[in-house]
């Protein structure tokens, strides 16, 4: 009984329209072990845990729990059987109490009669975000939250979904770490510690030294597959690197021998930019150079990069294009001064979904398929044939709807409606490859690199630290609304990871 | 009002097979389904019905109301909805009436002009405050209700001179309505606009989704205040068709068609969420609501229960006509 | 008219930012949030204001008292509004509604048309004639998957035709006294409809706090798919919402019967607009998942004072829709005018 | 002024089994429209008509407009229609549509000032309406003569844009005149609303307490609704009501001293149902040619009818009492010409 692992998967597969996120995958979460889960983006990671939780169903192969086959009808009823988890996308209502939310579905005892006993279900509460720790209080209204907290909320809600059932409990954490900072990062590792005493967790994470540190066993996947298995006394980072993005691809992953020195001339220039998030916010970058800017969730890093773009107002300070002053009022301010800008809510603010590729290439400017004030089909058809060629955009037809493309072809479209004016001359790029996979995110930053070498001048908010060293001519940090360190980073003379991250955090 | 959500990826997959008829509904076929199941119904009842007086009748019967469906169908594309275009059309009307005597035909000019203003301002005062359209357009109603009273004085005002600078819209060319003629110049226009310039993609991707269209650096605000614009500009000009048809002008002549238009628009396929629809499915939206209007009574419905036949008729029509690809419109 | 706020996932800062750890102030808490119309209060201190100066008698325990009993049938209609527009849909069928259980009411109780008479059971019988078309309205909503916009509009007139059905050539009249006191008799100074409405008002609020039903409102209007997610039966709740605010219209209209003394057609005629403005400036938003009970009473209050003043204030009939339009209008700016923010969408 | 292209002057008339009669009103959720209904009827059993048919305008002009052109398009020349306009401002089209198609017109209450049928057309055949003067002024004068010709009232009004809510309340006006010691302290419209009328008479009764001897109301509805807010300030009976139209309900009220209703008007909803039938199928089977009729025929108030007072309200006769009417002569309630 002791070896019977807790939950199987066995020959997983499940495809999604133009993408297979599991191919024939096999898996096993053993009791009472921290189980790791590495993977470039999109290696199907989430769909994993998507399964495992009865959010997705298998096209085909089963899933075991407690060594017999189960199919859940819902996430529900996971939790009932005490599979429990945290999505990688924040799940918590804004408008109840932090504490209706730990116990959504699952308030039970704390109904008498029909009628909620308020103190009973605090107490209840309180109970699992003791556990968590970082002081939160049951009856506070969630919206009042920081980020950062509500990621614990969730996973005090994990908890108490987990424990729903009459087993021990499976907790699934879909990148429980990435917005979290340093100190309730701990925390979260002492939670799970704490947990794999009575439960079994599964931990995804895109931080190879977090997961060699907290994790019993670890599962490297790419595109859809398990590429490998280990256990993290066996192995360094550099090895699990190699593994999750396979050999070919080990060098040339960034297309670092494409970047080009930048100019000297500057194209954009922000002077002691100050809102609500950030302050005193100074920087320059030159046609054709790449500038990172890196920082943690809270580090104002967000909204200076939509404060260029006209999306959040300014208090002060002065933004100059080209040494013309421009004060963006909106977007499409910014945007007719020749500023794009890809969004990190990629499905939210970057591409409507509803309308197809087509549309949603040239929405941004028309003018550039026009003939006059009129679109000209045949002109469209072949610039955005063009381009979906050029991108090597993967998609049925210029028809199809854009909720049909996998993510990464839909983030291409997204890059490609800045693209298609001539007159671009600074592209803001929020977490650009975050959601693609591994081959996409090289066609990205392979992009990146092209655009840059036409002249453009390139702010780039980073996944990941390495992708942000990795990319840029220079690094800049942010803390707290405010720069805090400026590294340059040309290629072969690249920054030392620890020294960026000393400054952000 | 409407919220739709991303249904869980699994509800999804059942869709697949029936993917003709799917793409027909998709096409905004439905309506035009639906128009002619009710024409074909309100025959059999009764076959004089299929005679051209009445077709041609009830065409010259829908011009006013699909002019304000048409409008209301822009405002709904962007997922908002105006609720005071009847109302509008009612003031109109009863400046129209007053102007028509000493302006001549400048005053259908300025009228409807002035009520394209009144829409400017709405949308105006909608994007400033932030305050739902709903709320916006309810409270204008109430404006335009109170002014166009205020300046009939109460009273319905007989239009002698001038009306023969609109009287014509209500002739018939070849037999055919010239009203009707007109409507449909007016919407072939307007889809040609909405197809073959920018903004008809603006339109519906603010529909859609509103964050995404503002950060493709399209002027939300202004295109918003646009269709509340064109909605209130059509309001005035059903305002000219309703004083054409009727020779006089009261305080709320146009008021009751509020709702119809609005139904019209729906059956017509437009989703109430936004985005998803457009002008031409509004024609036959109107056509539909249009024949309800008078059918129940060609067909012999007693008068109590033709308002249960239509109540149930327009809810079944909206269910064969809903575009749920965007997942579950509810609410 | 989906005013999307902030996507779920993507977080404004400067919504969250403040006041992590905020120590417990519950003054300036409600004040400063979304728990208590605030707001709408303060609308209704400026028209009190602005009353003891024109007419000094709109203060007057009468006057209160009268415009108590006139917002006691929209107040019993925001009630069951309430939940349904905290989740995301709306309800316009009210006065169709209102009309077939007026007729119901009227035609159960002992009245002059037949020989029936049920007693107070009548009352019950209005609220489940209210309920039936709050279900056809709910059916149509969860099971057809229509919006709610328009299928309440098909069910106004629905409600309309049952009406009409039962009215026959006269309109019935009642002619049980102690159903008619229920709603006249004077209890500390209050006749019986303020009673029953500040009853159902408690009930609606402890409906909203203290029930599945009014938690799961606030959960669905918050996001309906981390509900679906919860396994919460979203489509019964939505259904059930709409049943109730057909059963507050049956329980409305069989008050307005009883206050006016026959069964009427027209006997929700304007309520629809007072009670949708009035909840929408008592600070529930019309997209879901804010406001509450407390909140429609108050805005529905705003609306009958601001009914009342103009004709204290002497008003002409000509002007008093422009004014209430204007007023509408005003009032709603100001309730959500904090909430401004660029890019913000409203629609 | 509407445009010709007649279909007058054919000499074909109808078969009287050919013709079927239509009768527009607002719908019969109101006791006027059923007593309407139950007049026209009553003509259309007397003569076998073939057809006959309520439609209902459920207030909106456009449908009315729209009901009358379907039914027209249908039915031809054949059609007797007696129309209540929903509002005036509907008329002109509906007299367009009636003349160009042939059929037979007689409509009721409301039409724009400078439209008649005497100069639009034949098929026009007449216009009926009560004159709102005499019931507001004789109402008013019982009311005031109750409150001993000496006090204050507030009056509420119908919907503003209607002429008979016009008309009575310059009856009131009129009265007023005649009557220095009454004061009008405040008109409020109450848009023939039953509830709003009490709302509005509370919050009068509040403004101005016990200074108000006497409510006026243009209709009966409203006068119920402030008889409701009277009898719930405790006042029934001290404040004297009349009021216009002669519901049941009030006439019920007015025989019952202690409500303080004083007057009210006969009901005229059988009489215009009938008559306005009987005219327009008169015109319709040819017994009388509308344009040799004189100009009395064409546009005419009925017959002033003596108001309901204490005096005579136990025998006041049914709204919907069709016994009494003559269907033989159709101008046999002809009052004064309408000018
Ligand atoms: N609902 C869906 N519809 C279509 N494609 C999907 C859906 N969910 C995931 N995919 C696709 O399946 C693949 C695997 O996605 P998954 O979310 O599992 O990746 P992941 O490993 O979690 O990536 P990340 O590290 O970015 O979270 C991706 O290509 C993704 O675009
Ligand atoms: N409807 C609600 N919305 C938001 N928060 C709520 C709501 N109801 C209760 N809470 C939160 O829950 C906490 C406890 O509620 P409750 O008033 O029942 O507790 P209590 O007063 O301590 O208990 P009791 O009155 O039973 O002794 C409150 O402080 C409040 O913050
Ligand atoms: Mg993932
Ligand atoms: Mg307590």
């Amino acid at each position: 009984m002791k070896d019977t692992p807790v939950m199987e998967l066995r020959g997983a597969t499940k495809s999604f329209p133009g993408v297979r996120a599991l191919n024939d995958v096999s898996v096993e979460v053993r009791r009472h072990e921290v189980l790791g889960l590495i993977g470039e983006n999109g290696a199907g990671k989430s769909t994993l845990l998507k399964v495992l939780c009865g959010l997705q169903r298998l096209d085909s192969g089963s899933l075991l729990l407690r060594g017999s086959e189960a199919v859940f009808q819902g996430v529900a009823d996971a939790n009932r059987n005490g599979v429990a988890m945290v999505f990688q996308e924040q799940s918590l209502l804004e408008n109840i109490t932090v504490a209706e939310n730990v116990l959504l579905g699952n308030e039970g005892p704390s109904l008498r009669c029909g009628l909620y006993r308020w103190r009973d279900l605090n107490r209840r509460a309180q109970k699992y975000l003791d556990l968590v720790g970082g002081s939160l209080r049951a009856a506070t209204p969630t919206g009042r939250l920081p980020f950062a907290k509500r990621q614990m909320v969730e996973v005090a809600k994990a908890l108490a979904s987990g424990e729903r059932g009459h087993h021990e409990p499976v907790i699934l954490l879909d990148e429980p770490t990435s917005v979290l900072e340093h100190a309730e990062m701990e925390t979260l590792f002492s939670i799970v510690r704490e947990l794999r005493e009575r439960a079994s967790v599964v931990f995804v994470s895109h931080r190879m030294e977090e997961v060699l540190a907290i994790c019993d066993r670890v599962y490297v996947m790419r595109d859809g597959g398990v590429a490998g298995e280990c256990r993290p006394a066996d192995v360094t980072t550099d090895q699990l690197f190699s593994m999750m993005v396979g050999q070919d691809l080990g060098a040339g992953y960034y297309h670092e021998s494409d970047q080009r020195p930048a100019q000297s001339r500057p194209r954009l220039e922000l002077g002691d930019l100050t809102g609500e998030t950030f302050h005193d916010v100074s920087l320059t970058i030159a046609h054709g150079e790449v500038v990172s800017l890196m920082g943690v969730q809270e580090s104002g890093r967000e909204d200076v990069a939509r404060a260029v773009f006209g999306a959040v107002p300014v208090r002060s300070g002065t933004i100059t294009l080209d040494g013309r002053r421009i004060r963006p009022r909106s977007p499409a301010h910014a945007v007719r001064a020749g500023i794009g800008y890809v969004p990190a809510e990629r499905k939210v603010d970057g591409a409507v979904l509803g309308m197809d590729v087509r549309e949603n290439l040239t929405l941004a400017h028309p003018g550039q398929v026009s003939r006059g004030p009129l679109l000209d089909p045949a002109r469209e058809r072949h610039t955005v044939g063009e381009w979906i060629e050029d991108l090597r955009v993967r998609t049925p037809s210029q028809h199809t709807p854009m909720r049909d493309l996998s993510g990464g072809n839909q983030q291409k479209v997204v890059l490609a409606k800045w693209l298609l004016d001539p007159e671009l001359r600074v592209l803001v790029l929020d977490t650009p490859t975050r959601g693609l996979d591994v081959g996409a995110k090289a066609d990205v930053y392979a992009l990146i690199r092209r655009l840059a070498a036409r002249g453009l001048a390139v702010l780039l908010l980073a996944d990941t630290l390495d992708e942000g060293i990795a990319m840029s001519h220079r690094v800049l940090t942010m803390k707290d609304g405010r720069i805090t360190g400026e590294f340059t980073s040309g290629a072969g003379a690249r920054p030392q990871r620890t020294d960026v991250l000393e400054r952000m955090v | 009002m409407a919220t739709t959500s991303q249904t869980p990826p699994e509800a999804r997959t059942g869709t697949e097979g029936t993917s003709r008829f799917r793409r027909l509904h998709e096409a905004g076929a439905a309506p035009f389904f639906v128009l002619a199941a009710l024409v074909v119904a309100v025959g059999a009842y009764d076959s004089s019905f299929f005679r051209a007086a009445s077709l041609i009748s009830l065409l010259e019967q829908a011009a006013p109301l699909t002019l304000l469906a048409i409008g209301e169908a822009l405002v709904v594309l962007t997922g908002r909805i105006d609720l005071s275009n009847a109302g509008l059309a009612s003031l109109a009307g009863v400046v129209l009436a007053h102007g028509l005597g000493s302006w001549g035909p400048a005053a259908v000019a300025l009228v409807v002009v002035g009520a394209a203003l009144c829409g400017t301002l709405i949308g105006v005062i909608h994007t400033t405050t932030q305050v739902p359209s709903f709320i916006i357009t309810l409270g204008f109603l109430g404006m335009f209700a109170g002014l166009s009273l205020s300046a009939s004085r109460a009273d319905s005002i007989l239009v002698t001179d001038g009306y023969g600078s609109i009287e014509w819209i209500f002739f018939r060319i070849f037999g055919l309505p010239i009203s009707y003629l007109l409507v449909l110049v007016a919407a072939l226009a307007l889809m040609a606009w909405m197809k073959a310039l920018p903004i008809g993609r603006r339109v519906r991707a603010i529909g859609l989704n509103e964050r995404a269209a503002a950060y493709s650096g399209i002027r939300t605000r202004g295109i918003v205040i646009a269709v509340f614009t064109a909605s209130a500009a059509l309001a005035g000009l059903a305002a000219v068709f309703q004083v054409a048809r009727l020779q006089s002008a009261g305080a709320t002549t146009s008021d009751a068609l509020l709702l119809p238009a609005i139904a019209a628009v729906i059956v017509g396929g437009t989703a109430i969420s936004g985005g998803i629809g457009g002008v031409g499915r509004t024609l036959c939206g109107a056509l539909v609501i249009a024949l309800l209007r008078v059918g129940l009574d060609l067909v012999g419905i007693n008068a109590a229960f033709q308002p249960i036949l239509y109540g149930a008729i327009v809810i079944m029509a909206i269910a064969a006509t809903a575009d749920r690809r965007r997942g579950a419109t509810v609410a | 008219m989906k005013p999307t706020l902030a996507p779920a996932g993507h977080h404004d800062p400067r919504a969250t930012g403040r006041g992590a750890d905020e120590p417990a102030r519950p003054g300036r808490a409600a004040l400063g949030s979304h728990t208590f119309p605030t707001p709408a209060l303060s609308v209704l201190a400026l028209i009190a204001l602005v009353m003891s100066f024109v007419n000094p008698s709109f203060l007057s325990p009468g006057n209160l008292g009268a415009v108590a009993e006139q917002s006691a049938v929209p107040a019993v209609l925001a009630v069951g509004l309430t939940f349904v527009i905290l989740m995301g849909g709306i309800d316009l069928s009210l006065e169709g509604t209102m009309a077939a259980a007026s007729l119901t009411t009227a035609l159960l109780v002992a009245n002059d048309r037949n020989t029936i008479d049920l007693g107070l059971w009548a009352i019950a019988a209005g609220c489940a004639v209210g309920a039936l078309i709050g279900l056809v309205a709910g059916a149509a909503v969860g099971l057809l998957r229509v919006p709610s916009f328009i299928v309440t509009i098909g069910t106004w007139q629905i409600g309309l035709g049952v009406a009409q059905l039962l009215f026959g050539d006269t309109p019935p009249r009642v002619t049980d006294e102690s159903f008619r006191a229920l709603a006249d008799h004077k209890t500390a100074g209050l006749p019986g409809i303020v009673w029953i409405a500040l009853l159902v008002v408690a009930a609606g609020w402890t409906l909203q706090r203290y029930t599945r039903f009014g938690r799961y409102a606030y959960v669905i209007g918050g996001s309906e798919e981390t509900a679906l997610l919860s396994g919460i039966p979203v489509r019964a709740y939505r259904a059930a919402a709409f049943v109730l605010a057909g059963a507050t219209a049956g329980l409305a209209a069989a008050m307005a019967t009883a206050r006016s003394g026959v069964g009427d057609v027209g006997i929700g005629t304007g309520l629809l607009f007072t009670t949708i403005a009035g909840v929408v400036i008592g600070g529930t938003f019309l997209t879901g998942g804010r406001g509450g009970v407390l909140h429609s009473l108050v805005g529905v209050v705003v609306m009958v004072a601001i009914a009342n003043a103009m004709v204290l204030a002497g008003v002409s009939s000509y002007i008093q829709q422009t004014v209430q339009g204007v007023v509408v209008v005003t009032a709603a700016s100001l309730t959500l005018w904090r909430a401004r923010r660029r890019l913000r969408v409203i629609k | 002024a509407v445009d010709s292209g007649s279909a007058a002057g054919d000499s074909g008339r109808c078969e009287p089994s050919d013709v079927t009669l239509v009768q527009s009103g607002r719908g019969l959720e109101n006791e006027y429209y059923v007593a309407v209904n139950a007049g026209a009827r009553a003509f259309a059993k007397a003569h076998h008509a073939r057809h006959y048919q309520w439609i209902a305008s459920n207030g909106d002009s456009s449908k009315q407009l729209s009901q009358i052109q379907s039914i027209l398009a249908k039915g031809g020349k054949c059609v007797v229609l007696n129309v209540d306009p929903n509002e005036s401002s509907v008329l002109p089209a509906i007299v367009k549509a009636v003349d160009k198609s042939g059929a037979w017109l007689v409509t009721q209450w409301n039409r724009p000032d400078g439209l008649a049928p005497e100069s639009e057309s034949p098929h026009w055949v007449a216009h009926m309406s009560v004159d709102g003067v005499p019931q507001g002024y004789e109402t008013a004068k019982a009311l005031f003569t109750s409150m001993g010709g000496k006090g204050s009232i507030v009056a509420l009004q119908g919907i503003l844009d209607n002429a008979p809510a016009q008309e009575r309340f310059r009856g009131l006006k009129k009265a007023l005149k005649e009557y220095p010691g009454i004061k009008l302290l405040g008109d409020q419209t109450a848009g023939w609303d039953r509830t709003k009328a009490q709302n509005v008479t509370q919050t009068y009764l509040t403004k101005y307490g016990h200074r108000i001897g006497g409510v006026w109301a243009a209709s009966d509805s409203m006068g119920l609704g402030a008889l409701g807010a009277v009898k719930n300030a405790g006042r029934k009976g001290k404040v004297k009501i009349a009021s216009v139209d002669g519901l049941a309900e009030v006439v019920r009220a007015v025989r019952d001293p202690s409500t303080g209703y004083v007057a009210t008007t006969p009901s005229t909803g059988a009489a215009q149902g009938a008559l306005g039938m009987s005219i327009g199928y008169a015109a319709a089977t040819g017994r009388i040619d509308p344009d040799k009729e004189p100009r009395g025929h064409r546009s005419f108030y009925l017959k002033p009818l003596p108001i309901i007072t204490r005096a005579n309200a136990s025998s006041a006769p049914s709204p919907t009492d069709t016994t009494r009417l003559d269907f033989k002569n159709p101008w046999s309630q002809n009052g004064r010409p309408i000018k």
